[in-house]
């Protein structure tokens, strides 16, 4: 247990002084290594099978979300967002124009909130369904990994039915949607929601009480309340330790507080609990999901409309003088936020993704800051993976849930 | 020679025995010397072998049994000590390992 | 019925197979389900008993299965045979239907107990190694399972070990039956010795022609572990102090089975006993002394297991009366009448434990009558039987010891077995009246007594009608069934022709003295009329002895358990490290010194010394080579 | 010349060969799989000398499990730790050869004017194939007259795995891992958050969260409040 | 000397390598239709009817690719060790008697290669041996993954072996034979078990011989669950990581080959090889090795993989202590001689 009285030695791994280490084993698992999710790099140190030390090395994927973001106009920023955690693209577009929406101090209407809603529990199932069937691949069960994606196809359809792209969605915009709701959706994310539980049950059935999947995650990268706190972890990876931190229920944005649903939380924080939480966290997502179509309004505005900070609707710029000059403004010139700084957080499915940015009045973005979550959670890969044998650190890895272009941004 | 006899296998058994020997006397690895050791348990197998097929009895073979099966446990423990020499003293080098004198 | 002889083996199996599934399993897979192989394994036992019974009860012959030969060294082979006949059937029947019961008991009062599984691992082995010691047909596989059941007694009274008192009663209880156990080896050894056999059959033959004071050394050195085992005068001191262990294991093991394992192995032993009246003689002293002054202790504690546990010493002297007097019959009429209603006080007393929260003490109970029927009618019961009164199981048993030892020439020791009687119906009903009667004194605003569940109350139902009608099997005195059953194994012995007139003299006036020993009771503890304290002051001195159990385990403490610490500190001072070590430690400076001046030849490299193995090699073949094979001739 | 004396010759030409190779390869490796080769020719004239159970048994024992092991310890041994080939002490080797040298000559002259003979055994091949064929025969032979001599085998084979575990035990690993772990380990962690010094019941007091089961014993808490406090399970316990 | 028998089992022999090499070619075709069945998938379709020339596809795409030796390989090592391996996988299935004789051209042929006295024993001996193919093949690749799977394998095969060998002891007890033809004759009698006539296969008598058979077959072939040494989530491909073009083939023919035999063997050990309803023969041999590769496949499918540690504990403490206690218990049946078995 850290003493978290005293400052802890910070060692970093280029720098470390291999002195009487003869007999270990330097591994480089990866950046191209068919478990490392993409091009992580981890050098492990091994005695035999044991893990002595564990460094991950990233920016393989590097791109400068972060950096693009200072000289793009805040509406050409929502694709970028797209691409850092391209499994959930909806999560990503959702934190970034909430940010832009509380920066501006406009609101979007409550039907477009709804189906924000309905499109982030999507994204989050299917970046579960992706984490799950590549977690399970890792550990050996071939099976699952097709499944999943079999399943996560339909999600796929929903978006390119709701806005027409699959993955990388660009769907949010800042004030809510300029594009009408397809009158069939509704009926086809509710034969989904009727269809996932079964999936789900599937999956489980493959792998809940499965002896093998259980002597492999239980007791495997054990992560203590203290230790996750410490490491900031969020979502499943903190949750999975018994700690309740859910962005939705903290610090509820969109309409989540008028929804009913649980938060699950472990209580031994290895890797099968984190397991266990993520595919709670799908039915729950599920429930979300149908209670948000039970109470979303079948009428209504969807988009923030008055203001400078949104494209007027089509036809109010095709018949008025006015919305036509906004619309060639906001198209041209782009609009200018009030100066200040702001944060916000949604919960994604990996964690608390948050956008902080900061205005200068000036219709570009001043600093554009990503806090992505899989890039703090990676962070306790070496404590998890100290002592593990060397498959273990696939399923670490895979606990952990990481997409690399989230992780180097 | 046109028929075998059992100075045959006793030759090869000799043969078999001396290039072991001589590979425990010359090699300095001490994997190797375990190796030449096995050479020579199983020269003399061969032997053994070799007077229970003249003699038509099962005594030699018996004795060759019981000659593996201590060859097996020479083996775990040779090899158990080959890999703490190597982990405590970095070496398998038998001109390195003075442990004996103390 | 005859098949039973091939399968007697399931009888010890059963137990064995329940007791080994949950020692090793019972941890980490059976866990809170132990009693699901426990309980009908040892339920198989007794249904294999019954028929065996049965078959020795129809047609006389003893039944024998050989299992295997244990020792075959040379001419001394010591080969594992089951035997049964009449006495081991009735043991049978006893050890495996009261150990049923209280298995089933235990389901409830151990409920919830983190040492469930090692609870039902135990008892079962008890089981095991008590069948085995009844149905062993030499003298060595008797020994081994002698020793076993003291293994498990010590395990089960040292079962809370934890508690610094049960594991103190454990060793106590241990060390005690090692002192008894260590002159049963030497009798065993002896037989040997002298006889060269130690098959049952073959000594009883051949007993005969050995001297009469080999017979009384024998005789009395297997007598010697009988009075650990049977808890006689002066070894009894480990009994009541085992009472810490779970309140079943003391209902089976101290009570109903174990204990009468001495009774038992004198009763097998007998041709040896009556080759020997002087160790008859001492067999019946001992059961008389012990008898009496039992008796006298159980009247001034309070703690109800200890009232019962000394009740048990004492009707254990009164089995050993009837061993002494050539009541042989009478003896295990009482050693079974005495399982059911002993077995049946201690699942009471149990229950009253059950009830109140794991209280001992009588004084602070009281008034249970009401709240507890049922347990209040078995324990009347089992007490009236343990008193004596007609027509309960102790009355027919006892008035036959105490009629056999007056009829058979020890009228003193049948007067002193009278005396005793007024004394065990005193204390028995002292603690019926005193646990159920008057007012409550128990925390009455956080206790709420309440009969036991099933599983406890069928065999307190079961035992309670056990203990009103066992007494029945030996009905008439001296002709009865349980007689005529027993008749062939005690064959050799005298019989004792008593008249009808003595019978029922000695029946009236034991029930009468059994009545005083109620009123009395009633008298201190129901109406008051006598105040138990003015009488515990006015006898004084007597009252002090008896209430510290008469010096025994002080007079222990300073004579043997004081002077062995204090030679065993110097042998380990004086001795060991001054002697011993200092020569151990010599030597090897010794060696050492010589060593320094042979390890200068040393050079530590392994391969010379391979060459030098590889040179002497060649020499030898060399010199065979030249000098033939004749060389080393 | 027999067929059979070809066959030998072939098989104890390779045996030989290969036996010198295990002697004079510079590689290790090269040394235990020539060693492997050896012992499959010389397990093949067991064959032909009627020892069809050892022929099986060499296989099994020698090439499939002793040197399968050497090869295991030649590779955790790491490269730099083998000693070179040449080098140092010429006149111990020389020794060496000429020992070998002295002592062929003297069990070929011995093997050569032997004369003595023992008694002719009870085994004949008939009688070898009475019982079923060698390894029947072996068997009786084993378990009746060489009773004793396998229990003891027995013995020293569990002596044998005793000492190879005392040898191998894992403190060692434990000890270098526990170093490790101090110079190692990679933490930010920072008083944030939680300040552990406060005890936990002033912390929010536990709900009834639902719990849900999942999955074996395991089950989920399921929070529906952001302030609502899980109690902590005995984490000591369950750390590696 | 008699050159006939030899010369017809040689010929025999000849036919057998090439029948286990076409059964192994389209083992990996049924395997893969199988594992997309079991997936949701369609699987190989495209070359031949139902894809039915994929593996000739296959061969001709690994002949074709370039062979490459790293640069620090131990090049002689390297270049053998697949071979050995490929030589090694067949030679199990010599032992396995295919049926009765039959007579062909006028002369007895005995439907196997040979009948030796420790048939069985061979079996392992060879199977012990086809370690070498992976040992020396993750060695000299000169990689580390492919060493750490070259390690893996070695502890895996020996612990494992172990338990096969140990798992058939109740089978030799049982009929005082190791020849796997004698084997096949006691199960080919009949089991009367109260009026129920059964076949006397060891499946029956020895089940659980049957199961730890299975478990401890499935870790020699290094097929999932316990396919560690070729973990290609861990260790990208084990030991042949580093190798292309026909040796990989070489790797790849070996596994399936070696699933093969183990299969024939272990439907002639436990379930009466060609015995069967109606008329005995290679078909029932064919059908019982068929459920043993399903199964094989099946499993793939199915189960995630062992960790290296977890595979060593089930050998050693759960497998090997069952394999004795069956012993034991077979031989204390077979000593009081209850039943007929």
């Amino acid at each position: 247990m850290i003493d978290f009285t005293q400052p802890t030695p910070v060692l970093l791994s280029e720098e470390r002084q291999i002195t009487e280490t003869r007999r270990e084993l330097v591994l480089n698992m990866g950046p191209q290594h068919p478990s490392t999710h993409g091009v992580l790099r981890v050098r492990l140190t091994l005695e035999g099978e044991m893990v002595v030390a564990c460094d991950p090395v990233i920016g393989y994927l590097h791109r400068g979300v972060e950096k693009l973001g200072e000289s793009h106009r805040y509406a050409q920023i929502v694709p970028w967002t797209d691409r850092t955690d391209y499994v959930a693209a909806p999560s990503n577009n959702l934190g970034y124009v909430l940010a832009v929406e509380k920066l501006c101090g406009i609101e979007a209407p409550e039907r477009a909130q709804y189906w924000r809603m309905i499109m982030a529990e999507l994204a989050r199932i299917a970046s579960h369904l992706v984490w799950l069937g590549t977690h399970a691949l890792d550990i050996g069960a071939l099976s699952v990994s097709l499944y999943t994606f079999r399943d996560r196809e339909l999600i796929l359809d929903i978006f390119e039915k709701f806005c027409g792209a699959r993955l990388t969605t660009n769907m949010m915009e800042i004030g809510g949607f300029s594009r009408q709701i397809p009158p069939a959706l509704p009926e086809m994310v509710r034969d989904f929601c009727r269809y996932l539980p079964k999936a789900i049950r599937e999956y489980e059935d493959l792998l809940t009480e499965n002896p093998i999947w259980l002597a492999r995650t239980k007791g495997v990268g054990i992560v203590e309340p203290e230790i996750a706190i410490s490491y900031s972890l969020t979502g499943a990876c903190l949750r999975g330790s018994g700690v309740n931190y859910d962005v939705r229920k903290a610090m509820p944005y969109l309409l989540y507080d008028r929804i009913d649903f649980a938060v699950p939380l472990g209580t031994h924080g290895d890797v099968y609990d984190r397991y266990l939480v993520r595919v709670e966290e799908m039915r729950q997502s599920i429930r979300i999901i149908e209670q948000c179509l039970d109470q979303v309004p079948a009428d209504g505005p969807l988009m923030a409309y008055e203001s400078n900070y949104v494209i007027p609707p089509h036809e109010r710029v095709m018949t008025t003088a006015e919305d036509m000059q906004r619309h060639f403004i906001w198209v041209i010139k782009g609009f200018s936020p009030p100066k200040g700084e702001v944060y916000h957080a949604v919960e994604h499915s990996k964690g608390e993704l948050g956008y902080y940015i900061v205005s200068d009045g000036s219709p570009i973005p001043y600093r554009m800051r990503i806090r992505s979550p899989d890039f703090v959670n990676l962070q306790s890969l070496p404590y998890m993976a100290q002592g593990a044998m060397l498959a273990d650190v696939v399923a670490l890895i895979g606990t952990i849930d990481i997409v690399l272009g989230s992780v180097d941004r | 020679m046109s028929e075998l006899t059992t100075a045959h296998f006793l030759f090869l058994s000799a043969a078999l025995f001396i290039i072991g020997m001589v590979g425990v006397l010359t090699r300095r690895n001490v994997l190797i010397i375990f190796m030449c050791v096995e050479l020579m348990l199983n020269a003399v197998n061969v032997s053994f072998i070799g007077f229970a097929w003249e003699q038509n009895a099962l005594t030699g073979q018996i004795f060759a049994l019981f000659v593996i099966a201590v060859a097996a446990a020479e083996a775990v423990i040779g090899l158990g000590i080959v890999m703490a020499l190597s982990r405590r003293l970095d070496t398998v080098d038998i001109d390195e390992v003075r442990q004996l004198r103390e | 019925m005859e098949w039973i002889a091939d399968w007697l083996f399931v009888i010890p199996l059963a137990p064995l197979i329940a007791a080994v599934a949950n020692f090793l399993l019972g941890r980490w897979w059976i866990r809170d389900r132990a009693h699901w192989i426990a309980v009908p394994a040892v339920g198989v036992s007794f249904l294999a008993s019954v028929p065996a019974f049965l078959a020795v009860a129809r047609q006389h012959e003893p039944l024998s299965q050989h299992l295997y030969t244990w020792i075959p060294a040379g001419d001394f082979r010591v080969p594992v045979v089951l035997s049964v006949d009449q006495l081991t059937a009735v043991m049978l029947l006893v050890v495996t239907g009261v150990s049923f019961l209280v298995h089933l008991y235990s389901v409830g009062y151990m409920h919830g107990d983190p040492g469930y599984h090692r609870f039902f691992a135990y008892l079962p082995l008890f089981v095991f190694s008590m069948v085995m010691l009844v149905l062993a047909s030499n003298f060595l596989v008797l020994f081994v399972f002698w020793e076993a059941v003291g293994l498990c007694s010590y395990l089960l009274i040292g079962f809370w070990f934890r508690r610094r008192s049960a594991a103190d009663a454990a060793k106590k209880a241990f060390i005690v039956n090692r002192v008894g156990d260590f002159g049963f080896s030497i009798g065993i050894m002896l037989i040997f010795v002298t006889l060269g056999t130690l098959d049952y059959a073959e000594v009883f033959e051949r007993v005969g022609t050995l001297g009469a004071g080999t017979v009384t050394a024998i005789a009395l050195l297997l007598f010697t572990g009988a009075i650990g085992k049977s808890a006689q005068v002066p070894l009894f001191v480990w009994l009541p102090d085992a009472m810490e262990g779970p309140t079943p294991v003391s209902a089976l093991i101290h009570a109903a089975t174990m204990v009468t394992a001495g009774i038992f192995m004198v009763a097998r032993t007998h041709p040896i006993f009556l080759a020997s009246p002087t160790a008859m003689l001492v067999v019946a002293i001992v059961g008389a002394v012990t008898a009496f002054i039992a008796a006298t202790i159980a009247v001034t504690q309070y703690d109800i297991k200890r009232v019962v546990a000394y009740s048990t010493v004492s009707q254990l002297g009164y089995m050993a009366i009837g061993l002494g007097t050539g009541a042989w019959i009478a003896a295990i009429f009482h050693l079974f009448t005495h399982a059911f209603f002993k077995a049946l006080l201690f699942l009471g007393s149990g229950s009253v434990m059950h009830g109140l929260h794991d209280e001992l003490d009588m004084r602070r109970m009281g008034g249970l009558k009401r709240s507890m029927p049922l347990t209040y009618w078995t324990f009347l019961i089992g007490a009236a039987a343990n008193a004596g009164i007609l027509p309960l199981a102790g009355f027919w048993s006892k008035d036959e010891i105490i009629v056999g030892a007056w009829v058979g020439g020890y009228p003193v020791v049948a007067l002193i077995a009278l005396a005793a009687a007024f004394f065990t119906s005193l204390y028995m009903f002292r603690a019926v009246f005193m646990t159920f009667h008057g007012e409550e004194r128990f925390d009455r605003a956080h206790l709420h007594p309440h009969d036991p569940p099933w599983t406890m109350s069928v065999p307190l139902v079961v035992l309670a009608v056990g203990a009103a009608v066992a007494g029945f099997a030996g009905v008439p005195p001296e002709q009865g069934w349980f007689h005529r059953l027993l008749e062939p194994v005690f064959e050799s012995a005298m019989h004792h022709e008593v008249s009808l007139a003595t019978t029922l003299a000695f029946g009236a006036i034991s029930t009468v003295i059994a009545l005083a020993g109620l009123y009395l009771a009633a008298a201190a503890y129901v109406l008051g009329t006598v105040s138990p304290a003015v009488v515990a002051e006015r006898l004084g001195p007597l009252y002090r002895l008896a209430y510290n159990k008469w010096y025994f385990d002080d007079v222990y403490q300073r004579l043997i358990v004081e002077p062995a610490r204090g030679f065993a500190t110097f042998l380990w001072r004086q001795i060991d490290v001054g002697v011993i070590d200092a020569a151990v430690n010599g030597a090897a400076s010794l060696v050492v010194w010589t060593s320094q001046l042979w390890r200068r030849a040393q050079t530590g490299l392994v391969a010379n010394y391979v060459l030098a193995i590889a040179l002497g090699t060649v020499i030898i073949v060399g010199a065979y080579l030249i000098a033939g094979s004749n060389l080393f001739r | 010349m027999a067929i059979e004396v070809l066959i030998f010759y072939l098989l104890a030409g390779v045996a030989i060969a290969a036996a010198a190779g295990v002697v004079l390869a510079r590689n290790p490796v090269h040394s235990a799989v020539s060693l492997v080769l050896s012992f499959v020719n010389v397990a093949a004239i067991y064959v032909m000398l009627r020892a069809e159970f050892l022929a099986v048994a060499q296989v099994i024992v020698y090439t499939g499990a002793i040197i399968v092991l050497v090869l295991f310890v030649l590779m955790l041994v790491q490269q730099q730790d083998l000693p070179e080939f040449h080098g140092g002490r010429p006149l111990r080797r020389a020794v060496g050869f000429l020992l070998g040298l002295v002592l062929l000559a003297e069990v070929a002259a011995a093997i050569l004017t032997r004369s003595l003979r023992g008694a002719p055994g009870s085994w004949p091949p008939e009688a070898v194939a009475a019982v079923g064929g060698n390894i029947q025969a072996i068997g009786r032979e084993l378990y009746s007259v060489y009773m004793l001599p396998i229990q003891a085998t027995a013995l020293l084979l569990l002596a044998a795995t005793v000492g190879a575990l005392f040898l191998a035990r894992p403190e060692l690993i434990e000890e270098r891992l526990a170093v490790a772990r101090r110079l190692f380990t990679i933490s930010l962690a920072h008083p944030r958050g939680v300040d552990p010094l406060q005890p936990v019941a002033e912390l929010p007091g536990p709900h009834d969260n639902e719990r849900k089961p999942a999955g074996g014993d395991r089950v989920l808490v399921m929070a529906r409040n952001a302030e609502e406090f899980t109690e902590q399970p005995a984490w000591g316990e369950i750390r590696r | 000397m008699d050159w006939e028998p030899l010369i017809v089992s040689y010929l025999f022999g000849f036919v057998l390598l090439n029948v286990l090499l076409l059964a192994m070619a389209y083992m990996t075709w049924l395997e893969r239709r199988l594992v997309a069945f079991f997936q949701d998938r369609i699987g190989p379709n495209r070359t031949g009817p139902f894809g039915l020339l994929q593996p000739i596809a296959d061969a001709v795409k690994l002949i074709s690719k370039e062979d490459i030796v790293p640069a620090n390989a131990d090049r002689l090592v390297f270049l053998v060790a697949p071979l050995l391996s490929f030589v090694l996988a067949p030679l199990g299935a010599l032992v396995v008697p295919f049926g009765d004789a039959v007579t062909v051209f006028g002369r007895q042929v005995n439907l196997y290669v040979i009948d030796i006295n420790v048939a069985a024993l061979y079996f392992l001996a060879v199977g012990s041996m086809g370690v070498y193919g992976i040992i020396l093949g993750g060695y000299a690749s000169g990689n580390r993954y492919s060493l750490l799977g070259a390690l893996r394998s070695t502890a895996q095969v020996i612990s494992y072996e172990l338990v096969l060998g140990l798992s058939l002891v109740g089978i030799f007890i049982l009929t005082g034979s190791l020849s796997l033809v004698d084997i096949l004759r006691v199960q080919q009698r009949t089991l009367v078990l109260g009026g129920l006539e059964l076949p006397n296969w060891f499946l029956l008598s020895q089940p659980l011989a049957f199961v730890l058979f299975l478990i401890a077959a499935v870790a020699e072939t290094n097929r999932a669950p316990f396919d560690l040494p070729e973990a290609e989530t861990e260790l990208i491909a084990g030991y042949f990581t580093e190798y292309s073009g026909f040796r990989f083939s070489f790797y790849f023919l070996a596994e399936y080959i070696n699933m093969i035999v183990v299969s024939l063997i272990a439907a002639t050990l436990f379930l009466g090889g060609i015995d069967g309803p109606f008329v005995d023969g290679v078909w029932w041999l064919a059908v019982k090795a068929f459920i043993f590769l399903f199964f094989y496949v099946w499993l793939r499918a199915t189960l995630p993989r062992f960790r290296y540690d977890q595979l060593m504990g089930l050998a050693w403490k759960v497998l090997l202590p069952l394999a004795l206690i069956n012993i034991g218990v077979t031989g204390l049946v077979r000593l009081w001689g209850i039943g007929a078995l």
